[in-house]
């Protein structure tokens, strides 16, 4: 449960819902990844690139859960701050201040 | 469908319930009758959910016109003309009546006039017409429950649709009998407009069903008005005298009886769902002993091509929850996949401040086994509520633990009502305490206090200090 | 971080953007000093977001006093003790930046008083003292634009902080010259506190940035409140004279020139960053020709380990971007995965009816070349609106067409900036217009206006006829 789903995410529903195609890679034709503010914050922290996580809700939106599942399985079970991908260029890697 | 049918649908009430079926229906394309034996907006539009707010906001600018002396903005002496104000509000319930009116016609939806009984589970007697349908939905509402002991005359012992016409003088002491939602409203405007109110409620807490300390800060502010509450409290009975209504107080816990005397008592025991005269049984339609006509998540009755919505269905009985079904049942009837899933049916007190909520309360959510972590932000460290000059209230969130799942938000607040639009999508949305806390939230705003509940939630909010 | 450093960050500016990044940080356990030359809480609350909603709200009891006639209610002889406005005003300030103060103590920030400049990137002067730090967060904010001509002497030539000081008596007649955010809230304050009010601005638009249909309607209701707007106007010069401010105004389309005499001038053109005294390049930071100091996503600048937030660091000008830039700061320095990626700021202007929007307008989402579609739904329409008395405006929702997604939302009318709370969060967690239109909506509130543009994006809005 400790994801984001939708009303149009789920069974059925009043209203003209347009459904989305299956759901595809997030990254949309503007650049912007649609993904719950949590998910966002979560990929940051697991260093996943969100263009690469397959996204469950309508449009591809990214859910935690679907970060989690990326984390274990699309990165071969490894999950965890250490395990970095690349830092996206434009961002240099924050300095970890030890108390 | 065969062709056999007068209508594709016909629908019995045009309360919010029923108006809302109706033109859904028609704007899917479908034959559409509804028939209605008063005015057309039912209970809400006529006698509940708007005049009451209209009277509520009349008291509330007598408030406010005498808080505005703290910034230093004063008036002579101040009046208020309570035809005008009968009048007023009398007015707002024209227009929306007209406009559901118009909006029948503009969908051509039919609109039978009278009471409409069940011949069998396809034909409704409407006055002395009998039409058929393919569907049919019983969207009846509900009525105010009785007190024995304290009879209705509309004048001096009223219900919940007397106590909306304010009388001339208002009058100097009012009892209202019931400390829910409706009491607690009327109780609000009367105490505004001069009168010196008591609530009783029989329970120990009023407002059943929201949050204890929500309700707890709630009671705390509406007291500080001057309004006197008593809990586990009863009214056995009513006798009029020249000097006043003489009621009997029993303190339930205790047994003691007091007699006190009022120039107005207002019923407010709680509604019950309205199936006279609708002779259910012809259809085969299923009453309950307590008279609802019970439906599943697609609003169906036991028979399956006769439709149940709003509050002769069940409770709680709420103008959004008919609303809601409504469009269930008429989507259903389309073909198309609608169901009444709403996690959640949020609920509002419409007093000065405000209290709203949507989803569990803690009690609830503890009940249901979820293993919890809370968040509150007192509106007394909000800049915008400050400049308001309402700073009395709080969020409340309540979270699941593990997962950081939203589970409810209980305000006590200016605008709660209008706060509410963020906390019910984001129950909807399954949303999380962080998805809240990181979504920039306007400032200075009221939504900036449920945002920091959320990072209370997390022991970061920044205009308090996290315990 | 060796042990040589006096804090673990020092911050520079305790305004929104200063003191969110200096309380963030010691809630995650770093050592913290926030350096503030003036007072804190920086133009926000001191001269900015907190005074000119003190100001806006009594104006607006004013104007409510006025309406409450409508259902009855009338008052004898108004009358306005300016300099008793003036202290209220002045006491929510301090009561706001007190409690910045206080938060400050009790998360053990220790607060530099005096101007700060860099010695080098690791070292700041602050007064005479010198004090090093790991990481340093630049969070000085902004200031007024200056206009050639018009000569700010803070009494009849004023800038924003001018303006918030009320005279006595109220000027009779009064220019705004900018129609931007700052220059419609004053303008309404002074409206209601009844000034003749004219609004200039050189654009052909009010409120840039806005949605053009949104503006239109904002527009079209201040004038009808008696504001007047003048577009494609500018102010060449003011001389004061005996009998006022002669204000050479020019038609920027024709050229043609006109005198106009007021008692007051507020110019508020824009605000610019401010570097002055902070020594940037002894750090190596870099300044833009424009006087900003450039940050990335994280808020670093060039120099890594110095953070940029707020006003200083880019636009929008608003305190709850600065807010939020300010946590991302804290957070980034603390080794959290921070980063400000807001999906859309909102924007907000407090009168009323307020106009408030988050997310893209119409022109934006078709330039970006998204195919869309649009729900309007005019609050004429609304019950809760009718029963406040403020149903003018709308709720306008801008979709994408294929996919339902929701870009932005647009909302003049009573409490918009409390509807933004659902809208802002339906941006950020990816909502289509369906998310918004099946979740239910408590009745009767103005957020069912927003349910009903989200229908009307389906063309299925119950309460209006679907075009
Ligand atoms: C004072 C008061 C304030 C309230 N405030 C709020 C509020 O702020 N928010 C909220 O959500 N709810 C509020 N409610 C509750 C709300 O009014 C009801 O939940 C809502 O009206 C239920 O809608 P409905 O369509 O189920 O039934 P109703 O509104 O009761 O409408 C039923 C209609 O059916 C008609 N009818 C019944 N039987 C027949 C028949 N046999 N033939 C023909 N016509 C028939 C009736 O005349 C009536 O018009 C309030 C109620 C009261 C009394
Ligand atoms: C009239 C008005 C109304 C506004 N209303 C709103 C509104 O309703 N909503 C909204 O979002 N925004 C509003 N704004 C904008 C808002 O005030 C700013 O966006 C916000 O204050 C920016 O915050 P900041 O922390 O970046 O900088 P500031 O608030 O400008 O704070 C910077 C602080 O740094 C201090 N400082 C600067 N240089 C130095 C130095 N070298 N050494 C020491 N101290 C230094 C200054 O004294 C100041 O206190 C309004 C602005 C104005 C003028």
């Amino acid at each position: 449960r400790s994801g984001s789903g939708a009303p149009g995410s789920s069974t059925a529903g009043t209203g003209t819902l347009t459904r989305a195609p299956a759901p595809g890679p997030a990254a949309r034709a503007d650049g912007r990844v649609l993904a719950v503010p949590a998910a966002r914050q979560l990929a940051r922290e697991l260093g996943v690139e969100l263009t690469q996580v397959q996204g469950s809700g309508p449009n591809g939106r990214i859910r935690v859960q679907d970060v989690m599942s990326y984390g274990q399985q699309g990165q071969g079970g490894q999950t965890g701050p250490a395990q970095q991908t690349a830092p996206a260029a434009a961002i240099p890697q924050p300095p970890v201040i030890p108390q | 469908m065969t062709k056999s049918f007068d209508f594709d649908v016909l629908v019995i009430g045009a309360g919010p319930g029923g108006y809302h079926a109706a033109i859904r229906a028609a704007q899917l394309g479908l034959k559409v009758a509804c028939a209605e034996r008063e005015a057309v907006g039912g209970v809400c539009l006529n006698v509940g959910c708007i005049p009451t707010k209209a009277l509520l906001h009349a008291g509330e600018q007598i408030a406010a016109a005498r808080h505005a002396a703290d910034f230093g903005l004063t008036f002579g002496q101040q009046s208020l003309d309570i035809a005008k104000l009968n009048g007023w509000k009398d007015g707002i319930v024209k227009k929306l009546t007209g406009g559901v009116g118009a909006l029948f016609k503009a969908n051509k939806v039919t609109h039978l006039i009278g009471q409409a009984s069940f011949v069998d589970d396809h034909t409704v007697k409407v006055g002395d017409q009998t039409y058929s349908a393919a569907s049919i939905i019983i969207a009846t509402g509900s009525e105010p429950a009785k007190l024995p002991g304290l009879e209705v005359d509309q004048s001096s012992i009223v219900d919940s649709t007397g106590a909306l016409v304010m009388p001339d003088p208002v009058p100097a002491r009012m009892l209202c009998v019931g400390g829910g939602v409706i009491g607690f409203e009327f109780a609000h405007v009367y105490n505004n407009m001069g009168a010196k109110v008591k609530i009783i409620e029989f329970l120990p807490n009023v407002i059943p069903g929201a949050d204890a300390d929500a309700v707890k800060e709630f009671a705390k502010i509406m007291t500080k008005q001057g309004i006197e509450i008593a809990v586990q409290t009863k009214a056995n009975r009513a006798e009029k005298k020249a000097d006043g209504i003489h009621v009997e107080l029993e303190n339930v816990k205790t047994g003691e009886k007091t007699v006190e005397v009022f120039d107005r008592v207002l019923v407010a025991v709680g509604r019950r769902p309205r199936t006279d005269g609708l002779n259910a049984q012809a259809a085969g339609v299923t009453v309950t002993e307590r008279g609802f006509i019970p439906a599943d998540t697609r609003q169906r009755s036991n028979v399956p091509h006769i439709y149940v919505v709003g509050d002769v269905a069940s409770n709680p009985m709420l103008a959004h929850k008919a609303m809601k079904e409504g469009l269930v049942a008429a989507e259903v009837i389309a073909g198309k996949p609608a169901e009444q899933d709403a996690v959640a049916i949020p609920g509002v007190v419409y007093t000065s401040p405000e209290l709203a909520w949507v989803g569990l309360t803690e009690a609830e959510a503890k009940e249901k086994g979820y293993e919890i972590k809370t968040g509150v932000f007192p509106l007394s460290a909000s800049g915008r509520a400050m400049t308001l000059q309402a700073t009395d209230g709080f969020v409340k969130m309540v979270v699941e633990k593990d997962t950081d799942l939203l589970l409810g938000v209980h305000i006590v607040g200016p605008h709660a009502s209008d706060l509410l639009g963020e906390a019910g999508l984001a129950l909807e949305m399954a949303a999380t305490a962080s998805d809240i806390a990181l979504t920039m939230h306007a400032h200075p705003t009221l939504g900036e206090s449920v945002l920091e509940a959320a990072e209370a939630v997390h022991k970061q909010a920044i205009h308090i200090m996290n315990r």
